[in-house]
């Protein structure tokens, strides 16, 4: 060996900056249909070229095709629609009610939608999630009331959680949706514990942990793949790749892997990647991992490929870091184009419908909106009491905080 | 009632708990098929199957975030960190998870998990196997933090955790674990069998979090003291003849301010001892509170003895633990000030 | 002189360091080409390219576990964590790797590291984006612990700490990043522009590690506070007009304990402040040291007034800030004991 | 999906505990020569099969075969013969100095000699290793004064750690040694970190990163694959993968995953298994994985498969946990034994030889021992001040420091 060349350290970067043409052609999307559907009992080894494509179900012409098709109803369907369009405008109106001041923060859900509101209808009443802070539409497809989540974002008088967390940290138990945190990647090692217990328990339920495609990076993503290979839990690791984390690309986080999915790898979890934007293919995906879990075959890693079409949050302005132009340049298209053309092509939907439906979840949203403003904003109205606050530290309140509260004169 | 070691009395707590409640589950690092490198969980697989009972991987963040989710699930964990040294790793999920789950989500869901992890020095562990964190811990709004000085405790604190809503950390001094030990490092070994508080119900019992206990009543001076100190400040106060009142702390979060209030307004001095470094240890909080509720009665300067500001030493071990002799120097200058 | 705001300063003094020193490198989550979510790394990596200042994956852990690697190999890595509340993946690479390699090798090895963290709340961050975590680093033999008031000692603390041979946490009020916060956040934003120490030097300078600044000379009570609370500090005495000495201590590890002495032992009385849950928080060393240095000197029992021990909230934020109106009453009522 | 049949906790078990008969009909031993060399500079995704096979050079004979043969001069294996001795005598003698009562605590590396030995002598000094506690075999092979290691080991007043640290946690920095630590994993990041700032330096330095089978279950151990694969790292991260972590079988760490190496390719890291008991398999493997990051392709992940022979430490009995026989039917043999039988084949060495050689060593380690004693032992003789305690903290002692130890009064 007589290399003795300098060194240099290598740092990924995106294909395309602020002033940049974006450039997905080097992204390479599967033709609709052509990833196969293997037993979703195969074992992880036999299946590992799934980690290396993508599940695609709706063509370009919103035509449903291939082995992953004919999950859904059309009546189910329809729901999924009005599910994501409830979210967009949800997302559209919270923003709003945010620059307005009426809270001090908000996320959406832009681009990303057909991900969660697909996955829920795949789980049952009393599997629990773990999700991050862009799942909302798990919330919004489990039925959960609009109401109640603005009266979170509000922190108002009837916010469930009495103003303790930012805007849309939810907690949900009957919902299946486990309080949300800010640390990143913490819940995902949960999930497996929940699964676990529900395993110990000898009950059925199962339990789906979610992550951005950054915040694999962080060490609880690899706590959650060792306990889950190892106690075979029955719970689906759900990585969300939205193309982002704040500021930085997804090839930071990934680094020399080709896919994000390939992670699963290492530890016999079997890994698929899924087009994020297809809504009958989260769906299909997500019952076949679920099929694995209750029948005791464990984990099933998922890579929903997506984009993060909005800022990451109302703090945050993406023009300083990416084209503006890149999201449309995105290949995979938008998850509630998609699905109106599929219903659409299939008779079911029309643009009519689709207009009619808009006004309807519009007041539907709006109505909501006024519902959860009668219970205070953040600067206005009705507002928890500070007392509150003493309030489950601890189950029983200790004399220390007893003295505290008496201090604080509450 | 039977004489145990501490070790013995741990095991027979997790072995009665995890009897009357199926909820109780066990796991740790070489905790299950071998039952734990101080064979505290010894036996547990064998009786209450793998599942109840079982080896985790080399991991503490992942035994505590699993955790996490078994107690929102319902179960009740017990988790063993095989040295406190070891905990780090999980200190997010302690910190930012199991302490503020009840009150970010209002109760919404609960984290009754017990995290159990052996502490202090003199082994000749050196700086990764003789650490007292415990000042770690009782920062964080929303847990509990216990420390057992003998095995009567050692078993009614953990019954008492694992009824436990909340999160509670168990410190348990590993030099504690065959006898009551204090600090006469050069003396042979003092067996639990002739101590009083080796004597333990045969019976599930629990002792409660939150209530001290006097050791020794004393009219000179106040000694504060937790875990492997109660032990050293009986000797140095038989030593120096100091009539010293040793106040068992046992619970530290929360603190049972009012047995002390009490003691430090009858005596007028105090002396705060632990194994933990110096500076932000558990010492100078009991020292702020002493001064703040008794000042007026206090005829000297709260003085701490505690663990210097280095990391633990190997080979000085003995310089480095706070043992009878500079526990009594403190107990005798305390009395000196006017 | 410039008039900077605190993230200006703080990108100048990387600026400068990286200018001056080539073992200097930056990095973290978004640090890189956008230049950090609060902007002190920005136009770095555009100057001194990728291979010094670069964008990092979500990691802690990570974060500080390469910073130490590369300290070893002989780097001055600065690393910035987004969020302080972020920094408990870290927590065991620091307490553990960092602040212990120069005593474990004898100085075979050093980690000459700086972490940069903002910290507390004021922005309705909740209980994520708020915390105040000195305390669990002021514990930790080996680390030194800055928190800088103001843009001047910005600038200085992180060019001493990136000179500094030891690892330094500095914790950034980012309540404070573009103006001197007094606590009435119902008021306007007063910007940097127009307080003194809002004008910084342009050239390269250091600010002693370890040395306090008296903010506002007094005679009847010492208050010591760092970070945002000295503006909270200065306003409350300025509205209750109570003549109070307030001591910006800056440096937490080292302490200044001289300057501290001299003042209470001046005015008999002390307070102590800061953001943090008041349980073993860093007013409880504070407040002991305090008390074991001028008990004598003591008229009045030293009142600590700090954040309440539950989670920091959301929408309670102002009634869980210890505003000017808690510590004023403080103030007051530290003077009327006799 | 029917499925509502009650879920159970899988543990993974050990084929064999005490009272069993040991079996490792499971564990398969490719032919000695048959796997592949491919040039070191490959693509990772081509050569996935590496992670699965297990590189061997000696075969039971002692012949050397295959591509990965041929690395070494006769002479330099004569050195690694010595050096894998030299360490097992030393283990010996040090076990029973701390039976003696004249230290605290040891660890041992019978049956894993090759690992350390054969690896260092692919590197280059100024090359940095961050090891655990089971690669002595790095200071021997790299002619660390064996008096020193043992003043170390006994605490005493030459200890050049001046006794701050338990037996055998050495550090060595002019001998490419990091500072060890007691916290499992956390170097293995490190080492990372170093590399990259070898390449930030433009410096032709790599670094070698250590950890146990057992201990890549430890997220330290993601952390490391992460920023090694984003940064393309010139660092190796070796995996000794001994079969057991204390009493616990590799399969816990591993879980349902085929091999540890596997958990390379989810990071587009190139993995390799190598017969950790052949010495110049080992060396081989090193050289080809040092040659790929000196040249500027970053990482390698390679899995020493190799066996555990004694206890975990001196506060051990595996007797409790595993099948006394277990060590016997270990198929991969003793390292020393299979190298002795590869020189005796070149007739480069001899029974007799060899004897005389145990002799030698014996006597070498023995001089080095009584030469250490001379310095005192844990127990009795010179010893460190503990004034010096209070040195190395920080660089300057501080005020708070100071007091204490004149409160001390050393
Ligand atoms: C432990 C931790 N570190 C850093 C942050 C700050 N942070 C919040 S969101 C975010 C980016 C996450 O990106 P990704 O995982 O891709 O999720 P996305 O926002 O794209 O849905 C960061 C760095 C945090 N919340 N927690
Ligand atoms: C963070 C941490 N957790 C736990 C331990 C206790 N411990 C020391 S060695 C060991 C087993 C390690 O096994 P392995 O990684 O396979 O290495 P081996 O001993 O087999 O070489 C454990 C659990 C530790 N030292 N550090
Ligand atoms: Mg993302
Ligand atoms: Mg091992």
């Amino acid at each position: 060996m007589s290399n003795s060349v300098p060194l240099t350290l290598h740092v990924p970067e995106p294909g395309c900056r602020p002033g940049d043409t974006p450039d997905f052609s080097g992204f390479e999307v599967p033709v609709a249909g052509e990833t196969r559907r293997p037993d979703p009992l195969t074992a992880p080894e036999d299946i590992r070229d799934l980690a290396f494509s993508i599940v695609r179900v709706l063509d370009d012409d919103g035509e449903a095709k291939g082995p992953w098709a004919g999950t859904f109803e059309k009546e189910a369907l329809l729901d999924g629609l009005r599910h994501m369009m409830t979210l967009r405008t949800f997302d559209d109106r919270m923003l709003r009610a945010q620059r307005q001041g009426k809270t001090s923060f908000y996320m959406q859900h832009l681009g990303e939608e057909a991900v969660a509101c697909a996955f829920r209808l795949a789980l049952r009443d009393g599997d629990m999630h773990f999700p991050t802070y862009r799942q909302a539409g798990l919330l919004i497809a489990g039925g959960y009331p609009l109401t109640t989540m603005m009266n979170q974002i509000y922190s108002n008088a009837a916010d469930p959680i009495k103003g303790r967390q930012m805007p849309i940290f939810y907690s949900a138990k009957d919902h299946g949706f486990f309080s949300l945190s800010g640390n990143l990647g913490t819940q995902f090692v949960q999930a497996v514990g929940w699964g676990m217990a529900s395993a110990i328990s000898g009950d059925t339920k199962i339990a789906a942990a979610w992550i951005g495609d950054g915040s694999t990076a962080e060490t609880d993503f690899h706590s959650a793949m060792v306990f889950a290979s190892t106690y075979k839990a029955p719970v689906i690791l759900n990585i969300v790749n939205n193309q982002w984390a704040i500021s930085t690309f997804q090839g930071i986080a990934r680094g020399n892997a080709t896919t994000f999915a390939a992670r699963g790898h290492g530890f016999g979890i079997p890994a698929i990647r899924v087009d994020g934007n297809d809504y009958l293919a989260v769906h299909a995906v997500a019952r076949w991992a679920a099929e694995r879990a209750r029948s005791g075959h464990g984990s099933t890693l998922i890579e929903h490929v997506t984009y993060r079409s909005g800022g990451h949050s109302t703090s945050d302005d993406p023009s300083a870091y990416r084209a503006k132009e890149e999201g449309h340049s995105w290949p995979l298209g938008d998850p509630i184009e998609r699905l109106k053309a599929h219903l659409i092509s299939i008779d079911a939907w029309s643009d009519d419908r689709h207009k009619q439906a808009e006004a309807e979840i519009q007041d539907e949203v709006r109505f909501a909106q006024k519902e959860a403003e009668a219970n205070g904003t953040l600067i206005s109205g009705p507002a928890p009491s500070p007392r509150d606050m003493f309030e489950d530290v601890y189950a029983e309140m200790p004399p220390h905080l007893r003295a505290q509260r008496q201090e604080a004169g509450f | 009632m039977a004489q145990l070691t501490m070790i013995e009395a741990i095991q027979n707590a997790h072995d009665l708990a995890m009897e009357r409640d199926d909820r109780v589950v066990v796991y740790g690092e070489d905790v299950g098929y071998f039952g734990g490198v101080f064979r505290c969980t010894a036996g547990l697989q064998q009786k209450y199957g793998t599942s109840r009972c079982f080896d985790a991987p080399i991991n503490e963040s992942g035994l505590i975030g699993t955790g996490i989710g078994m107690a929102a699930y319902g179960l009740r964990p017990v988790v063993e960190i095989q040295f406190a040294d070891y905990m780090y790793p999980a200190y997010d999920q302690i910190v930012s998870e199991a302490a503020r789950l009840r009150h970010r989500s209002a109760g919404d869901f609960t984290c009754p998990i017990v995290i159990r992890m052996p502490t202090g020095g003199g082994i000749y562990g050196g700086q990764t196997h003789s650490q007292s964190p415990e000042a770690l811990f009782t920062h964080v709004a929303g847990l509990k933090v216990v420390v057992p000085s003998n095995p009567q405790d050692a078993k009614g604190l953990l019954c008492a955790a694992i009824e436990d809503p909340d999160p509670v950390i168990i410190l348990e001094p590993k030099r504690l674990y065959n006898g009551p030990f204090d600090g006469h490092h050069d003396r042979p070994v003092v067996p639990w069998k002739k101590h009083e508080l080796g004597e333990v119900n045969d019976a599930y019992y629990t002792t409660e979090i939150g209530k001290a206990a006097i050791r020794r009543e004393g009219q000179d001076v106040t000694v504060l003291a937790y875990g492997t100190m109660v032990h050293v400040a009986l000797t140095a106060a038989q030593e120096t003849g100091v009539d010293a009142e040793v106040i068992d702390l046992r619970s530290l979060i929360p603190l049972d301010l009012e047995t002390i209030e009490v003691s430090v307004k009858k005596t007028g001095r105090c002396v705060v001892l632990h194994e933990a470094t110096k500076t932000s240890g558990f010492g100078a909080e009991l020292s702020a509170q002493v001064q703040e509720a008794c000042f007026y009665h206090l005829e000297a300067p709260i003085i701490r003895v505690t663990g210097w500001d280095t990391p633990y030493p190997h080979a000085q071990e003995w310089d480095y633990f706070p043992g009878p002799a500079r526990v009594g120097a403190a107990l005798k200058s305390v009395m000196k000030e006017h």
